[in-house]
This record gives structure tokens, C-alpha cells and sequence, in this order.
């Protein structure tokens, strides 16, 4: 792609975009394609305001003395990281803006099974979101994104209740989400296209709307449990009245476990596609690579125990959970060697959503395979609460969810706005965030084997060289995340065409116009191959 | 789409449910020890299987459903069983060392 | 452990990349450590290096060219999802190997009480010596810490022996460790508790068998924990109802510990801290056959935790030593 | 699938644009209730398993509470719940058949009972208020031995914990049924209205399965609230 500037001519063609105008015409939308446009705006806000925390716990963390805020305003900035970058950002990212685009047109559906419960979900959405602006507002919220009794239940002093709502309210959107996936994929599949020829990014959201479903309601009640607990001052994780904290973390992981599931499993879908796509080859081991979806949703029911091992939880559950671990990672070990050897005497290019994949390929694994060491008792216990686990989730969440929503939002930006974007700055920026994302994360592996624990306003001087590093890495990665949002912008109005088709990729949503009409396809689509069939018609594409 | 059952089943597993509820009421107040929980159980595991098969009609719905509602189960077995793996074997720590 | 490579350097230039290994954990927890770190670094490797070559090996080179379909190999499959499986295992061995070596102390570890409040470690030795944020311990000898807490969850972190335990308020929880090397080491809270989380650090000072003698010697004005604990046993008004060797409305504590308890309920229970700890701050959970409940007034926050530890360490110096599991008799009679 | 089927593509105004068939739709909907209720187990099976926990953890607290509950409203309510089940099997049964007047007057019989339902749990929260056991409220909870429970202060501080359970979970469940009423009254609004027919009754359907489900929970709380310990003369 160059980037020069051709003269961008105008989209003709009726699209969801040009149906209708006005705010109206969104809000009251119930266009699947428009409600993933109003997430992907909602998400982003979240992930600047979450990264803007990001960004004052690093600057604090520059010196070893705390001297930037007190403690207090530090235990905030990293609560409201947490809360923000996990529920308002990582968790509805991928499924409910690409996921909620691409369902239903991957599968030749005019929409999901119910559109109003869609829009019903970004409301929802909205609500959880305010309630958290209004707790960060009125003075924050100090429990860590854990919520751990009986600290949040009886002794912070902050706005926890708030909180607490609002992340009980956004699981409800999160819940909705995972609904509308599993009908729509179980209901709505165009004529031919069987399970065996779904997309895998169809797969994995199947999985992770499992995940949604039966999850995301035993989180909801356990933190009404600890609103409740606050608001009248009893209930039934204080130990002072003969009540277990330990019950709690059970029950908040019993979710939060398998939520990270929920934050890798449509990431994984998203570079499944990528690589087929700029490998031009259908992916390798296709059944392997949809089994393994749904074995890490059902195993990763499993191992929740692995965040307490030092908790005073028995020696005999500590023990099942770490087997259990290990057992939850073949399916990610699976999925990382098919993505390789799918790559094996393909056509590989090097279009900026292939570096995002490649991206995600490497720092996947390191942060995998450093999840291994947490799933070892002996390590765990030396490691767990230090910066450890930080570097850990950081590299899976960061370089493996963050860097699958940049990949696929590059891969399929033409799709959804018909425009392309600059080409060198997105590599440029790809890399950047490649490199600030190692400087950043990688030597918070270091400070906790070290024995630098996590959540600390101000820590012991030999850290500091570690910290200053990661501090140093953090500005690189946020020039990274800053330059494709000002030419994503700039491409709404001055990106060439991309038209229908500019990967020459497969899949139906590749079919129809770019941007797409209000029902996807002018004409219902009927499927007759296996997904990814590049090869199936060589003879056209001439040679 | 499936047929409907008849009005005299209908009231035939009313009649049974309501039997079951004053059969667990007074089964209560039978001294049977720890036997006294589970027969409670068993009883409204039945009744629940009356209510789910007829009245919310999943006998004569598809695979699908029936796949579902066995999920359901499966979640909450995962749930009360792996929690109570922790709480049972805290108790097997070997006695007679001191902690 | 010969001194590090680093060593030599400039002070400020010296950058370590492992924390001291002063315990005998500390050691077979680094072995383990670096063989996942040679696995990740051999598997990434591994990975990181076909990823490359494919990428340069295989790139386009013309617009429409169309590699040959691939579409998958059981016996790979089966290889690279067994295989790691397998290395994993090994990975799971031997971390519950040490986990469960550090799982319960030797009979012979010395013990020591540290209690963890909002934001300060409060320890004391059963000779008497109290400090905060400063833990003394001698080289050599297994030492179990019994940890408590007076409000919420921390946890007790001494990196340079690898070892971390929470410490849950309502329950006793215990580490042990054996240090094998003289210095002074951090002391973390590793589990947030709130605003001076950070600020809830110290040291732990390993000091040679005679130092340490010598330093437990100075200290210790307000007498051992076994005194502490009969002067609480006398000011809580205990005294008042257990006597030392006349039965009355009461159980003589003395032979409690340790034995097993008959209850009225038919069950028996055996006599541990938790139970002590227990039976002072909720009497009517557990009642001793023979006796009546709401007898004993509860004690719940009258007694702080580290009084509890104070009266526990007391009346396990009652203690008449025997086979532990033995059961006791109902009541505390024919005990001597 | 499309357009096979001649006899659909005549076109039910009740067919929203997005199927392509009106059994497409049918079955959307209900699977997709069928996927809301097992969230819903979710939902209350995360309140099980802590009362699971708690319950082993306090056998004679939890039957010292228990004895605090009348087991006959519990009773009758179990089977005011089961009379308005049966009710809203037929109503569905009717509405599947056509029936229209039937459907109307079986709605509001499950209505009927639905709220008798919450009349005698506003009831008993009522006893429990002036009996002082509700620890929620300050100046609510007393739990000194009485002449009828000589021995119960000896489960004072756990006895909290389980009440706080009761109000919890019969609370949680209490609002699902209020939920449910205000569903059926719209339901029977639009039954009114003509709404449905032999052709289209998803939304009867599928409120229908709701109120089974709320049904069943109750099933399983009436057992394990009101029927600890019953055989202990006194706790
Ligand atoms: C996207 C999110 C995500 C993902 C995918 C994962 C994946 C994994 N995580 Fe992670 N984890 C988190 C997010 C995530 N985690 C978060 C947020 C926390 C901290 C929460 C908090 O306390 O705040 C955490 C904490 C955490 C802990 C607790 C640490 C502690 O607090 O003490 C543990 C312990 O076992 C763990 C383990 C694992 C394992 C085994 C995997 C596995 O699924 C990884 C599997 C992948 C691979 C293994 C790599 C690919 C495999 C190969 C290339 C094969 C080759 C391998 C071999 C030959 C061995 N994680
Ligand atoms: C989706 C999840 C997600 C994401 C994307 C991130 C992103 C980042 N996180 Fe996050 N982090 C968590 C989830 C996430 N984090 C969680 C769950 C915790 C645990 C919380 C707890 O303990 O309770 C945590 C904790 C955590 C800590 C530990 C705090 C502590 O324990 O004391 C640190 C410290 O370095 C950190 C750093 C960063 C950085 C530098 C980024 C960067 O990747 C962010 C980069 C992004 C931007 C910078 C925004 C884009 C840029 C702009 C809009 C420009 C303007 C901004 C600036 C110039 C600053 N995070
Ligand atoms: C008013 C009388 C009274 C006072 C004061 C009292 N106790 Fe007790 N204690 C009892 C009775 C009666 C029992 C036996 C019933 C029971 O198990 O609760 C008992 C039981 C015990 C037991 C369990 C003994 C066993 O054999 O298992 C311990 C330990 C104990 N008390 C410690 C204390 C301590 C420590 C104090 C002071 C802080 C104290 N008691 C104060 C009356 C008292
Ligand atoms: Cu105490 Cu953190
Ligand atoms: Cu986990």
C-alpha cells in the first residue's frame, strides 16, 4: 500500500454508515455494525483514561521515595487501572467492537439473533462506565481491581460500593454480549455454513461467550455480596462474626479466572485470521485450533485456585489447581504451533496487521510460559504479589489481547470505514509499541524475582534501575498507541479507498461492500467451501 | 414445533410436587442424623427434574436444550465442587503437628 | 553461594538479577527456577526462530501468488500438545515437591509470633523480647512464625528466603524456614492492606547461634510469653474460673494442649492453637463434655491478638507431654 | 432455508426482518432464555456454594436459625409457588393451542398467586422485624437465649452470618419474583391486546420458562432454610 495520497473520492455506495444521519441515528440504533462503532469509541475513552493511570503509576514509580502522591492517591491510580483496563477496556474489547461487527456477517447473517438486547448492552454498558467515572470522580476507589474482603468490605474508606456497582452493572452488559453469540452462532449461520466451516474467530467467541455466560453471574453476586456487606455493615465475609475472606477470593475467581479467557480467547480468533489471511494458506490443524477454544473455556473452569496458593488455602486444593494449570495450557501450546506451522511455505507479507500477529506470537509466549512459573507451587510462592505476576499479565493481556485488538482493528479498519490508513506510520507505530512494550514489561520479571512487591507506592532502592527502565519503556509505548489513533482519524477522511476486498482475504464479510449495507449482503449468501479455501479457486486468480 | 401435553399431566405432576412438599415437611422432623439433608436434596433434586422435563416442557425439546440445562448443572457442580475440594481437605492436614 | 559476578563492580553498577539465597528453600527454589526459565527460553527460542525463518523464507513474492494448502497433521498435533504437557509435568513435581517440604515444620523449629496490623509486623519470642518491623533469628535452626492478623489480610514476605505466607485475620497461619546465612534481609507485606501497604516493611536479621543467644539475652523486661501470658491469665479474670489444679465450674487447662478434647456433642477435637484460640473468643462454639456453654463470657475484641498469643503460648506451657492424639478424658480430670 | 418453506414466506407481521422464518425465530428466542436461566443458576449458585461453605462450617448455628423460621409458610408458599406453575404450564399449554380466553384468565391466576407468594413472605420479614432478628439493622438483632431457645446466644456471632444468608438469597429471590409479575402482567396486556396467536406465542413461552425457573430456586431454598435441625427438640 503507498501512502501517498490519492484523491480520496467519497464512498457511494449505500453503506450502514450513509443509511442515516444524526445522533439519533445512532443511539437508537439497533445495527450490529453500528453498536460495535459506539463500543470501539466507549472502549477507547476507557483505555486513554486507564492508560493515563498507567501513566501517573509509572511516574511515581520513576523514584523510590513516593514522593509524587501520597500513598493514598497511588492506591487509587492503580485500583482504577485495574477496575478500568480490565472490565471497561480489555474485557468487552474484541468481542463486543470487532466481535459485534464480524459475528454475524462471518456466519452471512443480517444481525444478531436479538439487536434490541445489543443496544440494551451498550446502554448497560454506559451505566457500569458512569458508575465508575463517578466513583473516580467523587475520590476513588483503593482495593486493588480484586476487591479482596475483609479489606473492601470493612476497612476502605472509599467509594467501593460505587465501584462495585459499576462492575457489577458492566458484567451485565459483558453477560448480554455472550448471549447474542451463542444464539446467533447456534441460530443464524447462513445456508452451508455447517461448524466445521466457522471462522475461527467465530469459534473463539463462541468459547468466550460460554465464558461470559456462566461466569460473569458469580463475580455479579459475590461483589453485591460485598456491596451489601458494606452497606449494612454485617454480612457474610467478616471474619469478626466467624466469616471466611478465603470464601470470597474463592468466588471472585471462580470468575476472574476465567475472565482472563475472556481476554485472550477473541484475541487468539483475531490472529487465527491474521495469519491465514497474510499467509495466504488455511490454518493449519483448523479443527485442533476451534477445539482448543472451547477446551481452554471448559478447563479454564478449573484452575482458579492458582491465585491462592499462599493464601492458607489446603495443600491438597493448591495441589489440584497447579495440575490443573498445566493441564489449561496445552490448548494455548496447540493453538501457538498451528499459527507457525501455518505460516510453513505460505505467502507471507508483512502488512502492518501480520507485525501486530507476530507480535502477538512472541509476547504471547513469553507471557504464557511465565504463566507456568506462577502455576508452579514452589515459584508462585516466592513470586506471587510481586512484579512478577505484574510483568506476567502485562505480557498476555497488553502484548497478547492489546496488540490482537490493534492487529485486528488494522486488518479490518477498511471493512469498517472503506478507508485505508498511512501504511509507514502504522508499521512504524507497531513497531514502537513492539519495543516500549518489551522495555516497559520485561524488566518487571526481574524486579520480582528480585522481590519487589506489587502495589507499592514506594520501594527499596535496589529497584530502581528496573523501574526506571519500565518508566523509560511506558513513554516509548505510549508515543506507540498515540500515533495510530491521530492517523486512524486522519484515514476517516483522507484514506484512499480500500475497497471490498483489499487483503484478498477469505470470508464472507470480504464479500460484501466496503463499508458494509445496512443487512451485510445485498443477496443472502450461500457457503460452499471450508473456511479459508484460498487455494480452491487458484485457477482464477490467474497465475 | 413440539406437541403439547395433555391438561391431566399437567395437574398429575402438580399433584406430585405438591405431595413431595409436605412429604419433605414432615420428613424434617424425622431424627435421621445427617441422612435428614440429603433426603431433603434428593427430594428437590426430583422435583426440580418434574418441573424443568414437564412443566418447562425440555422432554420434548431438542438436543440443544437439553445440552443447555445439562450445563447449567455441570457450572454449578464445577463451582460447589472445586470449592469444597479446598474446605474438605484443610482438614486433612496431618494432626499432631502443632501449626 | 560464591559471590556474585557482579561483584566486583562499582556499588551504583551493580545490577542483580537474583535476590540473596538465604534459607534452605532459597536454594532448591532457584534450581527450579532456572530450569523454567532454560525451558521458556529454549521453547521461545524455538518458536520465536521458525516464526522468522518462515517469515523470510516464505514471503510474497508476487501479488497473487497462492501457496499450497496444509491442512494439518494428527501425529504433530498429538506431539506438540503431549510433549509440552510432559515438560510441564515435571515443572508441577517438583514445585509440590518443595511445596509440601515447606508445608509443616520440624517438631524441633523454635518458635516465633508475629502479629500484622494495619501497617506494622509486631513480633515476639516466647523469652519475652517484643520488636516491630524487626525480625532476629539465629542461622541454622528451623524457626516457625505463627502469624496472626489484627485486621486484614497481609502477608509475610522475606524474599531472600523465598517464602511468603498470607496472613488472614480470624485464623493462625505459619511459615518455617531455616536461614543458612548471617546479613539482614528485606521484610515485605506482600498482600495489599490499605494506604501504608508500602510502608509495612522491615528487616529480618540472621545472626550467628551466639550473637543471637546474646542478643535474646538483653531485652525481654516484661518477661517471657509464658509470664506475660499468666499475668493476662490473671488480669482477663481466666483465673478467676480455671484454676490451676482444682475443678470446679471449669476445665483445668492444665494437659489441654495438645490432647484431644471430648465434646458434649460426642465429637472429639484436638486441642491446637486455633482451638485454644477458639475456645477464648467464641467459648460457646466447641463445649467440653461436662460442662455448660454461655458459662465462659466471650472474649471477642477484649484480647488483641497479641495478648491471644500471649495466653495461648501460657497455657501451652501446661501442656503435660505426651503422644499427641491421645484422647483426653471428659472434663480435664485425672490429669496431672 | 430461506426460501424453501413456501408455507412461511407468506409473511407473519410478527417476524422480525432479521430471520427468515418464524420457527427461526421461535427457537432464537427460546434458546436464548434457555442461556438467560443459566446465567440465573450461575447467579444463585454463587449464593449456594457460600451457604455450602457456611453451613458446614456452622451445622448448629445454621439449625439454631432455622428454627427461627416457620416452616409452614414456607410450606404454603412452596405450594402457592407450585399452584401458580401449574397455572402458568397451562397458560402456555393454552396459548400454544390458541385458546385466547384461557390464556388471559391462567395469567392472572399466576399473577394472583405470584403476589400472594410475596404477601406471605412480606409476612414473615414482618415476624422477623419484631422478633429482632435481622442483623442487617441495628437495633434489629437479638439473639439471647429466651425461654423457648435456652441455649441459642452460644450461636450469636455466626447466627448473623446465616440470617444475613436468609434475607440474601430469599431477597434475591423475592425480586425475581416481582420481576416475573410485572413480565406476566405485560404478557397478559398483550394477551388482551390479541397479540397472540397459535402461529405466535414466544413471548408466553418464554416468560413461562422464567417462572418455572424462579419456581425452582424456591424449591431448593424452602428445604435448605426452613428445615434445619427440625428434629432437635430445642437448639
Ligand atoms: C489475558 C490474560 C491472561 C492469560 C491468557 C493468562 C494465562 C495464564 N496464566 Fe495468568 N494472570 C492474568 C492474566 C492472564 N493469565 C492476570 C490478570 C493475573 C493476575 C491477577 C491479579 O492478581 O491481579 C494472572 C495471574 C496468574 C497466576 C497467579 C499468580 C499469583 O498471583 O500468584 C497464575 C498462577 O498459576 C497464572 C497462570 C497462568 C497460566 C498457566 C496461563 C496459561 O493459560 C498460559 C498458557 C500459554 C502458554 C504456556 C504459552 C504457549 C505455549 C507454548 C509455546 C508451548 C510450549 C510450552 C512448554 C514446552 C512448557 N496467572
Ligand atoms: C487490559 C489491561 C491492562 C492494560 C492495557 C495495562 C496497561 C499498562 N499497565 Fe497495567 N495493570 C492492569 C491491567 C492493564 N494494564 C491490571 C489488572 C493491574 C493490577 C491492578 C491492581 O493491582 O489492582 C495493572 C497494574 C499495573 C502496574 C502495577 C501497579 C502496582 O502494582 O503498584 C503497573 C506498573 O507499572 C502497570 C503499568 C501499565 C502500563 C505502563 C501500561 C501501558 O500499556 C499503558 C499504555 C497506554 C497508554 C499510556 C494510553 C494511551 C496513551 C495516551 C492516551 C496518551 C496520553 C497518556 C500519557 C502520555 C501517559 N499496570
Ligand atoms: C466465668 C468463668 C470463666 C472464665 C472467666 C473463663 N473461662 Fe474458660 N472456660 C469456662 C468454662 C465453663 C469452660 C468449659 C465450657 C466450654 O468449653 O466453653 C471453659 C473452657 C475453656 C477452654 C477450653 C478448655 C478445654 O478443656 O478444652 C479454654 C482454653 C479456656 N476456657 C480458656 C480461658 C481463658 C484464656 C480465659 C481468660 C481470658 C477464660 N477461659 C476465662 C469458664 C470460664
Ligand atoms: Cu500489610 Cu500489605
Ligand atoms: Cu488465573
Amino acid at each position: 500500500m503507498s501512502t501517498v495520497l490519492q484523491d480520496p473520492q467519497t464512498i457511494e455506495t449505500p453503506n450502514y454508515l450513509n443509511a442515516e444521519y444524526g445522533w439519533k441515528s445512532w443511539l437508537f440504533t439497533t445495527d450490529h455494525k453500528r453498536i460495535a462503532v459506539l463500543y470501539m469509541i466507549s472502549i477507547t475513552v476507557m483505555f486513554v483514561l486507564g492508560g493515563i493511570f498507567a501513566g501517573l503509576i509509572r511516574l511515581e514509580l520513576l523514584t523510590p521515595q513516593g514522593d509524587l502522591v501520597n500513598s493514598d492517591t497511588y492506591n487509587k491510580f492503580f485500583t482504577m487501572h485495574g477496575i478500568i483496563m480490565v472490565f471497561f477496556f480489555l474485557i468487552p474489547s474484541i468481542p463486543a467492537t470487532l466481535g459485534n461487527f464480524l459475528v454475524p456477517m462471518m456466519i452471512g447473517a443480517k444481525d444478531l439473533a436479538f439487536p434490541r438486547i445489543n443496544l440494551l448492552s451498550w446502554y448497560i454498558y454506559i451505566a457500569g462506565a458512569l458508575f465508575a467515572l463517578i466513583a473516580i470522580v467523587m475520590g476513588g476507589v483503593d482495593t486493588g481491581w480484586t476487591f479482596y474482603t475483609p479489606f473492601s468490605s470493612t476497612f476502605s474508606n472509599t467509594f467501593v460500593i460505587t465501584a462495585a456497582v459499576g462492575v457489577f452493572i458492566a458484567g451485565f452488559s459483558s453477560i448480554l454480549t455472550g448471549l447474542n453469540f451463542i444464539v446467533t452462532i447456534h441460530k443464524m449461520r447462513a445456508p452451508g455454513m455447517t461448524w466445521g466451516r466457522l471462522p475461527l474467530f467465530v469459534w473463539a467467541h463462541y468459547a468466550t461467550s460460554l465464558i461470559q455466560v456462566l461466569g460473569t453471574p458469580v463475580v455479579a453476586i459475590t461483589l453485591a455480596l460485598v456491596g451489601l456487606e458494606r452497606a449494612f455493615h454485617i454480612g457474610i465475609f467478616d471474619p469478626a462474626i466467624g466469616g471466611d475472606p478465603i470464601l470470597f477470593q474463592h468466588m471472585f475467581w471462580f470468575y476472574s479466572h476465567p475472565a482472563v479467557y475472556i481476554m485472550i480467547l477473541p484475541g487468539m480468533g483475531v490472529i487465527s485470521e491474521l495469519v491465514s489471511c497474510f499467509s495466504r494458506k488455511a490454518v493449519f490443524g483448523y479443527s485442533f485450533v476451534a477445539a482448543s477454544s472451547i477446551g481452554i473455556a471448559v478447563i479454564g473452569f478449573l484452575v482458579w485456585g492458582h491465585h491462592m496458593f499462599v493464601t492458607g488455602m489446603s495443600m491438597y486444593a493448591s495441589l489440584y489447581f497447579s495440575l490443573l494449570s498445566f493441564l489449561v495450557a496445552v490448548p494455548s501450546a496447540i493453538k501457538v504451533f498451528n499459527w507457525t506451522a501455518t505460516m510453513f511455505r505460505g505467502s507471507i507479507s508483512y502488512d502492518t496487521p501480520m507485525l501486530y500477529a507476530f507480535g502477538f506470537i512472541g509476547l504471547f509466549t513469553i507471557g504464557g510460559l511465565t504463566g507456568l512459573f506462577l502455576a508452579t507451587l514452589a515459584v508462585d510462592v516466592h513470586v506471587t504479589d510481586t512484579y512478577f505476576v505484574v510483568a506476567h499479565f502485562h505480557y498476555v493481556m497488553v502484548g497478547g489481547m492489546v496488540l490482537a485488538y490493534m492487529g485486528g482493528l488494522h486488518f479490518w479498519w477498511p471493512k469498517i470505514t472503506g478507508r485505508m490508513y498511512p501504511e509507514g506510520w502504522a508499521k512504524f507505530s507497531a513497531l514502537l509499541v513492539f519495543v516500549g512494550f518489551n522495555l516497559t514489561f520485561f524488566p518487571q520479571f526481574i524486579a520480582g524475582y528480585l522481590g519487589q512487591p506489587r502495589r507499592y507506592h514506594a520501594y527499596a532502592p535496589e529497584f530502581q534501575v528496573y523501574n526506571v527502565l519500565s518508566t523509560a519503556g511506558a513513554t516509548v509505548l505510549g508515543v506507540g498507541y498515540i500515533i495510530p489513533f491521530i492517523y486512524f482519524m486522519w484515514s476517516l477522511k483522507y484514506g484512499p479507498l480500500a475497497g471490498n476486498n483489499p487483503w484478498k482475504a477469505k470470508g464472507l464479510e470480504w464479500q460484501t461492500t466496503s463499508p458494509p449495507p445496512t443487512y451485510n449482503f445485498e443477496t443472502p449468501p450461500i457457503v460452499t467451501e471450508e473456511a479459508y479455501a484460498y487455494a480452491a479457486h487458484k485457477e482464477e486468480h490467474g497465475g | 414445533m413440539h406437541p403439547v401435553s395433555s391438561v391431566r399431566t399437567y395437574v398429575l405432576v402438580w399433584l406430585t410436587l405438591t405431595i413431595l412438599t409436605f412429604v419433605t415437611y414432615y420428613v424434617a422432623q424425622i431424627e435421621l442424623g445427617e441422612w435428614n439433608i440429603v433426603v431433603a436434596l434428593l427430594i428437590a433434586f426430583f422435583k426440580m427434574m418434574l418441573v424443568i422435563l414437564i412443566f418447562m416442557n425440555v422432554k420434548a425439546e431438542s438436543p440443544l436444550t437439553k445440552l443447555f440445562v445439562g450445563a447449567g448443572f455441570f457450572w454449578m457442580v464445577l463451582l460447589l465442587g472445586q470449592v469444597a475440594i479446598d474446605y474438605i481437605s484443610r482438614t486433612w492436614m496431618p494432626e499432631g503437628k502443632m501449626w | 553461594m560464591p559471590p556474585p559476578p557482579w561483584g566486583g563492580l562499582p556499588k551504583q553498577m551493580q545490577i542483580p538479577f537474583l535476590p540473596e539465597a538465604a534459607s534452605t528453600t532459597a536454594a532448591s527454589v532457584d534450581y527450579l527456577y532456572y530450569y523454567l526459565s532454560a525451558v521458556t527460553v529454549v521453547m521461545s527460542t524455538l518458536i520465536f526462530a521458525a516464526v522468522f525463518i518462515f517469515a523470510i523464507k516464505y514471503r510474497r513474492r508476487s501479488d497473487d501468488e497462492i501457496p499450497e494448502p496444509i491442512h494439518g497433521s494428527l501425529k504433530l498435533e498429538i506431539a506438540w500438545s503431549v510433549i509440552p504437557f510432559l515438560i510441564m509435568l515435571t515443572f508441577f513435581w517438583w514445585g509440590a515437591q518443595i511445596y509440601f517440604a515447606n508445608a509443616s515444620p520440624p517438631p524441633d523449629a523454635m518458635d516465633v509470633y508475629a502479629v500484622g496490623k494495619q501497617w506494622m509486623w509486631k513480633i515476639q519470642y516466647p523469652e519475652g523480647q517484643r520488636e516491630i518491623n524487626e525480625l532476629h533469628v539465629p542461622v541454622g535452626r528451623p524457626v516457625k512464625v505463627t502469624l496472626a492478623s489484627e485486621d486484614v489480610i497481609h502477608s509475610f514476605f522475606i524474599p531472600a528466603f523465598r517464602l511468603k505466607h498470607d496472613v488472614v485475620p480470624g485464623r493462625y497461619d505459619s511459615m518455617w524456614f531455616t536461614a543458612t546465612k548471617p546479613g539482614r534481609y528485606h521484610l515485605f507485606c506482600a498482600e495489599y492492606c490499605g494506604t501504608e501497604h508500602s510502608g509495612m516493611v522491615g528487616w529480618v536479621t540472621v545472626m550467628s547461634e551466639p550473637d543471637y543467644e546474646n542478643w535474646l539475652s538483653n531485652g525481654g523486661a516484661e518477661g517471657t510469653m509464658v509470664q506475660q501470658g499468666e499475668r493476662l491469665f490473671g488480669q482477663y479474670g481466666c483465673s478467676t474460673c480455671h484454676q490451676l489444679d482444682q475443678q470446679g465450674r471449669c476445665p483445668i487447662l492444665r494437659g489441654v494442649y495438645g490432647s484431644r478434647v471430648q465434646l458434649n456433642d460426642g465429637k472429639t477435637v484436638l486441642a491446637d492453637d486455633a482451638y485454644i484460640r477458639e475456645s477464648i473468643l467464641n467459648p460457646n462454639a466447641k463445649i467440653v463434655a461436662g460442662y455448660k456453654s454461655d458459662v465462659m463470657p466471650t472474649y471477642v475484641n477484649q484480647i488483641n491478638e497479641e495478648h491471644l498469643l500471649q495466653l495461648i503460648v501460657y497455657i501451652k506451657s501446661l501442656a503435660i507431654t505426651k503422644a499427641p492424639g491421645a484422647v483426653a478424658a471428659p472434663g480435664t480430670e485425672g490429669k496431672k | 432455508m430461506a426460501d424453501t418453506h413456501g408455507a412461511v414466506a407468506e409473511h407473519n407481521p410478527n417476524l422480525r426482518h432479521h430471520f427468515d422464518t418464524m420457527e427461526q425465530q421461535f427457537d432464537s428466542a427460546t434458546l436464548g432464555m434457555w442461556v438467560f436461566l443459566l446465567t440465573e443458576i450461575m447467579f444463585f449458585g454463587g449464593m449456594f456454594c457460600a451457604y455450602m461453605i457456611y453451613r458446614s462450617m456452622y451445622p448448629g448455628a445454621f439449625a439454631s436459625t432455622s428454627m427461627h423460621m416457620d416452616p409452614m409458610f414456607g410450606a404454603i408458599n412452596t405450594a402457592v409457588l407450585i399452584v401458580s406453575s401449574l397455572s402458568m404450564a397451562l397458560a402456555v399449554r393454552a396459548a400454544r393451542l390458541g385458546q385466547q380466553q384461557a390464556l388471559q384468565i391462567l395469567l392472572l391466576v399466576t399473577i394472583f398467586f405470584g403476589l400472594a407468594f410475596l404477601g406471605v413472605k412480606a409476612f414473615e420479614y414482618h415476624a422477623h422485624w419484631v422478633d429482632n432478628k435481622v442483623p442487617l439493622f441495628a437495633g434489629h438483632w437479638d439473639y439471647s437465649n429466651t425461654k423457648d431457645f435456652p441455649n441459642q446466644a452460644q450461636y450469636a456471632r455466626p447466627a448473623q452470618i446465616l440470617f444475613c444468608f436468609y434475607f440474601f438469597m430469599t431477597g434475591f429471590h423475592a425480586v425475581h419474583m416481582l420481576v416475573g409479575v410485572v413480565l406476566m402482567l405485560t404478557i397478559f396486556m398483550m394477551a388482551r391486546r390479541g397479540k397472540f396467536g397459535p402461529t405466535y406465542f414466544t413471548p408466553v413461552e418464554i416468560s413461562g420458562l422464567y417462572w418455572h425457573f424462579v419456581d425452582i430456586v424456591w424449591i431448593f431454598l424452602f428445604p435448605l432454610l426452613y428445615l434445619i435441625g427440625r428434629t432437635k427438640k430445642l437448639i
